[in-house]
């Protein structure tokens, strides 16, 4: 019953042309979603597709789009490239798009393939080798673009400062070390000093002495959530306490306490981690000023009520309603073949996400969609702990930056 | 001179951790000629244990550590009793990946059982610190130090026992051990039991403050091993001199290699221990302390 | 030509003496026993004729040549093949495998010519395989051939390790206790061959043994040695006699 | 006298074939029994499924059973009945290569029982073997082959058993420790210690035991006192392939 | 040698039949091969994608693991550097064949020639240790390479990784597919076919090595090193040469994976990669032919079918991990473990083993008692 070729269909005025994964009959799309559910990324992948799903079966309850339903078929990848391959292998005959392809290297290592087949790919990699693209559709700030602003937001209120980084040592690292060079030198800061770690290690001594000898009052830290509070921790126990800038994968609310809220008992480290800005491009969780955040906590609510303030959900939640103005455009135009959704994205324009998210642009000049960034601040007493103490915003550095591919 | 003391002191304490580690290896090499790679996911599942039984069970540290380790030396012991029991005679290299078999089971359990959640490990030291002659002596890192010393010295003192005769004995032959009368499955159940209490005490060390604890925190068995091998494989002493060592290298190379001898890349420390460790092993094919094979025509 | 003209020879491993001043001739084609209590350094001797243990004190030469000349693993095209006191067989090859490891010094096929299955490699492997099998055939091992020598009877190793050493096509010929381990039948057979490859061809043999029939039976000459001196050498008869070699060796044989 | 070792129609395969043949065998409380028999013959084996250490060669008992002291025995932990008084000398030295002579000697079971008997023993045992006296500290791999004998032999006479299982103990050995072997195994025969020897050299065999028992092809041929089986011709041709002069 | 042969029984035998033992094989083992051959052959055309790229990763493993065995297998070096190997022929193929547009008919082999020479680098170095002390070294060996490919751009494209090229050949595009005598292949179909034929062709060179002065020579310095020195081999170049030809398999294996992933980067070249080569040829059984490749089949195989079974299942109806429930990975993975725990209780010698066995049960049953009995026992 459904069609794993193209075909087209005479209803009403026109052909109405329909790819792989449409079942004109039934009017449902099945999106491809191959993302971590297992292995340390689980913790990105488990609640991001769960924001994703939360979306999709509340559109779906509520008539679709059109009366088109939209199912997701979901792999574990493991955060292996090579299941990753296998996985999309297995998907690819049978989807639309992908709804979600999770991760740098693993989107990396099915890049040819989609391209060759001009399947679009939901991409949830926020390093910046993926914003120009076709193929891909991302949503939110590229990491680079994180860092160059928060370079301005540093240039605005601590011209002074000294600034340091230390990055991961791979494409999300380097990516965040490219917007903070850019920023660097935009706004004429005083880089003193940058340390590398790899995502294995374990202790982070000599990384922070090097900021701390080199005398930075401001650091950056691109990193995951459990290498940046080690960081902060062996800093504050050196009597060190610079202003920290996370970049926004290096949050976690379970650094905060032992079930990511105020029931659950507070880490050591988490007097250490007040104060610490977080870069993000998403509204807070909870903040009803916020149009769209009353029906995300509804949806929330009614699908996944278990599920505690992440961010990762909130982000899937987005990465499927754009996904869903996607759809409807193609619909409009009356073609759900994979070449009228790699046609629909070049020429979406700007997206809505009702202050959940800053607003995304999508033209066929490619670019990220998103050049926005918001900083919080981490507060004990704020919901998800984090209080949001400068809006979106985009910088000059941030406007200019260049993007390879 | 400040910044040398506290590099030295951060790489003695993360190589205390390292010598807790090594010390489990050893000890099970030393009586079964193996190396179980199980030790990395023992660890973890040790502190993550003692975590949830602090954070979610309500103990006391010292009680959840106690009952911890024990659980984890259960995990041992049933391993041996299990799995192993079975496979006397067969050749190490089977025995080797029957050890891998465990890892990856343990690996898998860890996150249904507790979460992959990064958290906290439970133990009452927190960021407290000894503030002394400008340095930072975290009281967690201390009582690691600590820690590593006193089971190095109960180590040495069981490896002198008959007990710890017993045990190289099992190694050397398994079927000569049997017929003297060694009950190998006891020996054995003992050393695969004391492996998992060094595993999971090193495990809580090595997510102390300001470390905090998340499934990967097995990978640091990884760098145990040019600690072992340095030490010399089968010796008690070898693997926590070995892990100060390495301890040290890393956290010096990290400290000093970036300033002094950039050339060498990005992150060199983490090459660096296995780069003394081969310099050490073509001087010395045995390790520091380790035993040369008693083999002759 | 003498096949060995030992000189001085010590070897020291830490306070023990395996060897101490230790100098005999053994002519070529010569069939020479050595013998002594367990400890007097017979193996020893054995593993510095092999160059398996270096030789730092003393001097030998091997049919003319200096021994120091040749690297342990030169020494089997130079002729010179052994058995060992524990077996030196690979357990899991089959008898024939092992006794074609000794044809290793005669056969030149390499990656590519054994890979590629070359004709020069398959003509030599077949007339190798030839070899071997004459060799396995001789010692009477032939039946078992094919069979992992790990799981054959201790006696039944020891001739496939024989008939390896005999494959070699030796001029000089160290056999460290070949009939150990072995009933009495069997040693009588051992004994035979050793005796007829000694008398069919110009094979020097050089024996390690503790059965004194053995010994006594094939020997042209005896050394016995003890804490690795020189205690006494001679015919078979001379050193039965010799009252110092009762004394630290024979003892009052059992009934 | 009471048997302390009863084997009755003992059953054992290796992986290629059977080893042996329903195989029955006692050995009498006290006694000294001598096992004969060619190359192959599953003398060794007859030893290991005694001991329990099929399993190591994977072999496997088909049939019979194994008695110790009136106790079936079949299959039990080799560890146990050493603790139970049944020691013995593995075939081809086995000593623990890394460890030193000293320590060789001091391994056993467990318990403090067995250590105090250990050490009675020990004297002996040197006063035996001199020449282990002088190697005390060093690494049993680097003694020489028939020191690894005495090794071994002494190292089973430490516990002082009850029931002593030999598998060729004079391998390699000097004629002049070979006399001093048998002289010691009789005179723990003497003091009670029940012998079972394998031997390929009757000759210390004939100086130890006195009822033998002759297996070939994995089946018990012939059996009775040890000087009649070595004088009876047929034996000695047939099986043990002595060429009658 | 295979799981098949049944290990011959030659009496006093005619010499010329047991000096090749290879004619001695049953016939039905020829009618195996012509199966497998025709099963292999036919293969992309009985699965679907999902099962065409797992095949294409089992056989592309099969390479790397057919020349860990002659390394760890058959000359006895435990090694867990592989993956070092693996890394130096993907960015061999990267740089040739990416950079420099090289054809795949040069880049190719020459993966396989770089890592050779890589191996004959570290071989000598190799020499002085044994055991667990070799093995834990190249482990070192791992970490040494991860550290250079990192900081190595030109090679490795840097800690962000690299995409590596497609093998062309002139007119035969694997990018886009191709007719192949009338039939479209498409990329999978073909990377398919170039692996199966490459792998044959390691395995009958292998076979051939095995079976040669080389591969006995190899095993006697597995077995015993000294014996195999007094014997007249040269250990020191046996040990290297095992070293080269594994490296060089590797490297052939690392390229061809490399490109048909598309995008490599640092990090993967892990001690987790080289433990699962360790794992395939011991699963799979050790100094055979077949053993690494039917390994490769298990450890890749496996855990794919596991994965695959576990997507038919409802959508999370698993939950996640998050929430302290077993997520079907973990569940698959669990199984993945204890498989291997009671595989190799039942088998130690691997899959080959197994098959003896089933070949020996065969035999056994053929023969009589007292023919057992006889066998191999002395009675002259
Ligand atoms: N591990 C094994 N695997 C397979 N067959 C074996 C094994 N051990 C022994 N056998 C076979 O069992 C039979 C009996 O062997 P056993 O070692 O018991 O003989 P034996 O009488 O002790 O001989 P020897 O005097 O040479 O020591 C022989 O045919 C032998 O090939
Ligand atoms: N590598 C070594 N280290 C220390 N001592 C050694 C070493 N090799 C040999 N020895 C000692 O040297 C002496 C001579 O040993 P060797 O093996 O030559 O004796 P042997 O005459 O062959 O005795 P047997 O008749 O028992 O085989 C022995 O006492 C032995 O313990
Ligand atoms: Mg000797
Ligand atoms: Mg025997």
């Amino acid at each position: 019953s459904t069609s794993t070729g193209g075909s087209t269909a005479s209803t009403g005025s026109g052909a109405f042309k329909t790819g792989p994964g449409v079942d004109l009959a039934a009017k449902s799309i099945t999106l491809g979603v191959l993302t971590p559910l297992s292995g340390p990324a689980a913790l990105i992948g488990s609640p991001l597709t769960n924001g994703q799903k939360a979306y999709f079966d509340s559109l779906n309850a509520n008539g679709g789009i059109n009366g088109w339903k939209v199912n997701l078929t979901v792999q574990d990848t493991k955060y292996d490239p090579q299941t990753q391959v296998q996985e999309y292998n297995q998907l690819a005959p049978g989807v639309l798009f992908l709804g979600q392809s999770l991760g740098s290297p693993t989107t990396q290592a099915i890049e040819s393939l989609a391209s060759s087949a001009g399947i679009l790919v939901g991409t949830a990699a926020q390093d910046s080798a993926f914003v120009n693209q076709k193929i891909n559709a991302v949503i939110g700030t590229p990491y680079a673009v994180d860092t160059a602003n928060a370079m301005f937001y540093v240039s605005q209120h601590k011209p002074a400062a000294k600034l340091g980084i230390i990055y991961q040592n791979d494409a999300y690292g380097t990516d965040g070390l490219k917007g903070f060079t850019a920023g660097v030198a935009a706004y004429n800061l005083n880089k003193v000093a940058d340390a590398t770690y790899n995502a294995t290690d374990t202790a982070f001594t000599s990384q922070v002495l090097a900021m701390k000898n080199a005398g930075a009052d401001t650091v950056v830290l691109t990193a995951l959530p459990t290498p940046a509070a080690t960081m902060v921790g062996t800093a504050a126990s050196m009597g060190y306490h610079p202003q920290w800038i996370f970049q926004g994968p290096a949050w976690s609310e379970f650094l905060m306490s032992s079930t990511g809220d105020p029931t659950g008992k507070a880490t050591a480290v988490a007097p250490a981690l007040v104060g610490v800005w977080i870069l993000d491009y998403e509204a807070a969780w909870g903040d009803t000023s916020v149009a769209g955040m009353n029906q995300f906590l509804a949806v929330q609510k009614q699908y996944f009520p278990t599920q505690v303030p992440d961010n990762y959900f909130l982000y899937g939640y987005c990465l499927a309603l754009m996904e869903k103005n996607l759809l409807a455009k193609a619909i409009a135009a009356r073609d759900l073949t994979r070449a009228g959704v790699l046609d629909a994205k070049l020429h979406l324009g700007t997206i809505d996400f009702g202050g959940l998210l800053p607003n995304a642009t999508y033209t066929p000049s490619l670019g990220p969609a998103d050049r926005q960034t918001g900083i919080s601040q981490v507060d004990a007493g704020a919901p998800g702990y984090l209080k949001q103490i400068e809006p979106y915003f985009t910088s000059s550095a941030a406007q200019s930056m260049t993007f390879a591919g | 001179m400040t910044t040398f003391a506290q590099l030295l002191f951060a790489g003695i304490a993360l190589g205390s951790v390292y010598a807790l580690v090594a010390l489990g290896f050893t000890v099970v090499f030393r009586a079964t000629r193996v190396i179980n790679f199980a030790q990395g996911e023992m660890l973890a599942f040790g502190a993550f244990l003692t975590s949830w039984l602090v954070l979610s069970g309500g103990l006391p540290f010292w009680l959840a550590l106690v009952v911890g380790a024990g659980v984890t030396a259960g995990i041992g012991l049933a391993f041996q009793a299990l799995v192993l029991r079975f496979a006397l005679g067969r050749p190490d290299f089977t025995v080797v990946m029957l050890t891998l078999g465990l890892a990856a089971i343990l690996q898998s359990a860890i996150p249904p059982l507790f979460g992959s959640n990064p958290r906290a490990n439970g133990d009452p030291w927190g960021a407290s610190a000894l503030h002394a002659a400008g340095l930072v002596l975290n009281w967690v890192q201390i009582w690691s130090i600590v820690t590593a010393v006193v089971v190095l010295v109960a180590f040495y003192w069981f490896n002198r026992s008959h007990f710890g005769l017993a045990m190289r004995a099992a190694a050397a032959d398994e079927e000569a051990a049997l017929a003297v009368g060694i009950p190998l499955r006891r020996v054995f159940a003992v050393a695969w039991a004391l492996a998992g209490l060094v595993a999971c005490i090193g495990g809580v060390f090595v997510a102390g403050f300001p470390s905090t604890l998340d499934p990967t925190v097995g990978n640091v068995a990884l760098l145990a091993f040019p600690a072992i091998i340095l030490g010399g494989i089968d010796s008690t002493t070898g693997a926590v001199l070995g892990g100060f060592l390495i301890g040290a290298v890393q956290e010096l190379t990290a400290g000093y290699q970036p300033q002094y001898l950039s050339w060498l890349g990005h992150n060199f420390y983490l090459a660096a221990p296995y780069v003394v460790m081969i310099l050490v092993l073509l001087v010395r094919p045995y390790g520091l302390f380790g035993s040369r094979p008693a083999e002759r025509l | 030509m003498n096949a060995l003209e030992v000189r001085e020879l010590s070897l020291r491993f830490g306070a023990v003496a395996a060897l101490d001043g230790v100098s005999f001739d053994v002519a070529a084609g010569e069939l020479f026993a050595v013998i002594g209590p367990n400890g007097a350094g017979k193996t020893s001797l054995f593993n510095l004729l092999s160059r398996i243990t270096p030789l730092s004190s003393g001097t030998v030469r091997y049919f003319g040549q200096d021994l120091l000349a040749f690297r342990a693993h030169e020494l089997a095209g130079a002729g010179m093949a052994r058995t060992f006191q524990n077996l030196g067989l690979f357990l899991p090859l089959t008898a024939l495998d092992n006794v074609l490891v000794g044809r290793n010094h005669a056969m030149r096929a390499g990656l590519v010519g054994s890979g590629l299955r070359l004709p020069a490699a398959r003509r030599e492997e077949a007339a190798n395989r030839r070899a071997a099998w004459e060799a396995l055939a001789f010692v009477g091992a032939a039946a078992v051939a094919q069979r992992p020598v790990g799981s054959l009877p201790y006696g039944m190793q020891k001739r496939v390790e024989i008939a390896r050493a005999l494959a070699m096509e030796p001029r000089l010929l160290l056999l460290d206790e070949p009939v150990a381990g072995m009933s009495r039948g069997e040693r009588g057979e051992i004994a035979e061959l050793v005796g007829r490859l000694h008398a069919d061809t110009d094979t020097t043999v050089l024996l390690v043994e503790h059965d004194m029939g053995v010994v006594m039976g094939l020997a042209d000459r005896v050394l016995v040695l003890d804490f690795g001196r020189v205690i006494a050498c001679g015919t078979p008869a001379q050193v039965q006699a010799d009252g110092k070699v009762v004394a630290a060796y024979l003892g009052q044989p059992l009934p | 006298m009471s048997a302390l070792l009863e084997v009755r129609d003992l059953t054992v395969a290796y992986e290629p074939g059977l080893a042996l043949d329903a195989v029955t065998l006692e050995g009498a409380d006290g006694g000294a029994t001598c096992l004969l028999g060619p190359n192959g013959a599953g003398k060794t084996t007859l030893l290991r499924a005694i001991s329990g250490l099929l399993r190591f060669h994977g072999g496997r008992i088909l049939a019979g059973e194994v008695r110790y002291a009136g106790q079936r025995v079949t299959g039990a932990d080799p560890a146990r009945l050493v603790a139970a008084g049944m020691a013995q000398v593995l075939e081809g030295r086995r000593v623990f290569t890394t460890l030193t002579v000293d320590e060789n000697l001091r391994t056993g079971p467990l318990g403090r029982r067995h250590k105090q008997r250990r050490g009675e023993q020990r004297d002996r045992v040197l006063a035996l073997f001199p020449r282990l006296a002088e190697r005390l500290g060093q690494p049993a791999g680097l003694l020489s082959g028939g020191e690894q004998q005495m090794l071994a032999v002494g190292r089973a006479l430490m516990s002082s058993p009850g029931l002593l299982l030999l598998d060729e103990p004079s391998l390699g050995l000097a004629p002049l420790v070979t006399q001093g072997i048998a002289a010691a195994l009789a005179q723990i025969n003497a003091e009670g210690t029940t012998l079972v020897v394998v031997e390929q050299s009757s000759a210390l065999a004939q100086a130890v035991a006195r009822d033998g028992y002759l297996i070939h092809t994995g089946e018990i041929r012939a059996h009775g006192p040890l000087s009649q089986l070595l004088a009876d011709e047929q034996v000695l041709s047939t099986y043990l392939g002595v060429k009658q002069a | 040698m295979t799981g098949l042969a049944v290990a011959a029984r030659v009496g006093d035998a005619p010499p010329s039949r047991s000096l090749l033992p290879k004619d001695a094989r049953p016939g039905w083992r020829r009618l195996w091969l012509a199966a497998i051959a025709v099963l292999g052959l036919l293969l992309p055309f009985m699965v679907n994608g999902y099962w065409l790229a797992t095949a294409v990763f089992v056989l592309i493993a099969a390479i790397g693991a057919l020349g860990l065995d002659v390394l760890t297998g058959r000359t006895g070096q435990i090694s867990l550097g592989h993956a070092f190997f693996l890394g130096a022929g993907a960015y061999t193929g990267g740089v040739l064949g990416g950079r420099y547009g090289l054809s795949a008919a040069l880049w190719i082999p020459a993966a396989a020639v770089v890592a050779g020479i890589l191996g004959g680098l570290v071989g000598p170095t190799a020499l002085r240790l044994r055991g667990l002390y070799l093995a834990i070294v190249t482990i070192g060996l791992v970490f040494i390479g991860q550290h250079v490919f990192v900081n190595v751009s030109y090679l490795s494209g840097g800690p962000g990784g690299e995409a590596l090229p497609v093998p062309r050949f002139g007119r035969l595009n694997f990018a886009t597919g191709a007719h192949v005598g009338g039939l479209f292949l498409n990329r999978d179909g073909l990377y398919y076919y170039l692996a199966l034929v490459l792998l044959a062709g390691a395995m009958v060179y292998v076979s051939n090595v095995g079976h040669s002065r080389p591969g006995r020579a190899m095993s006697a310095v597995r077995d015993r090193e000294l014996a195999a020195a007094v014997l007249g081999v040269d250990v020191a170049r046996t040990k290297v040469t095992a070293f080269v030809l594994s490296s060089m398999l590797a490297g052939l294996s690392g390229a061809l994976y490399g490109s048909f992933l598309g995008f490599v980067v640092p990090t993967q070249w892990n001690l987790t990669l080289s433990i699962q080569y360790v794992v395939m040829i011991v699963v799979g059984g050790m100094a055979t032919v077949w053993g690494p490749v039917l390994g490769a089949a298990v450890v890749v195989g496996l855990p794919a079918l596991l994965q695959n079974v576990s997507g038919s299942l409802p959508f999370l109806a698993t939950g996640t991990n998050n929430h302290g429930v077993l997520t079907v990975s973990d569940a698959s993975a669990i199984a993945y473990g204890v498989f291997l725990i009671v595989f190799l209780l039942v088998e130690p010698r691997g899959i080959v083993g197994l098959g003896r066995r089933f070949a020996s049960l065969g035999s056994w049953f053929a023969t009589t008692r007292q023919e057992k009995k006889a066998d191999g026992v002395n009675t002259d």
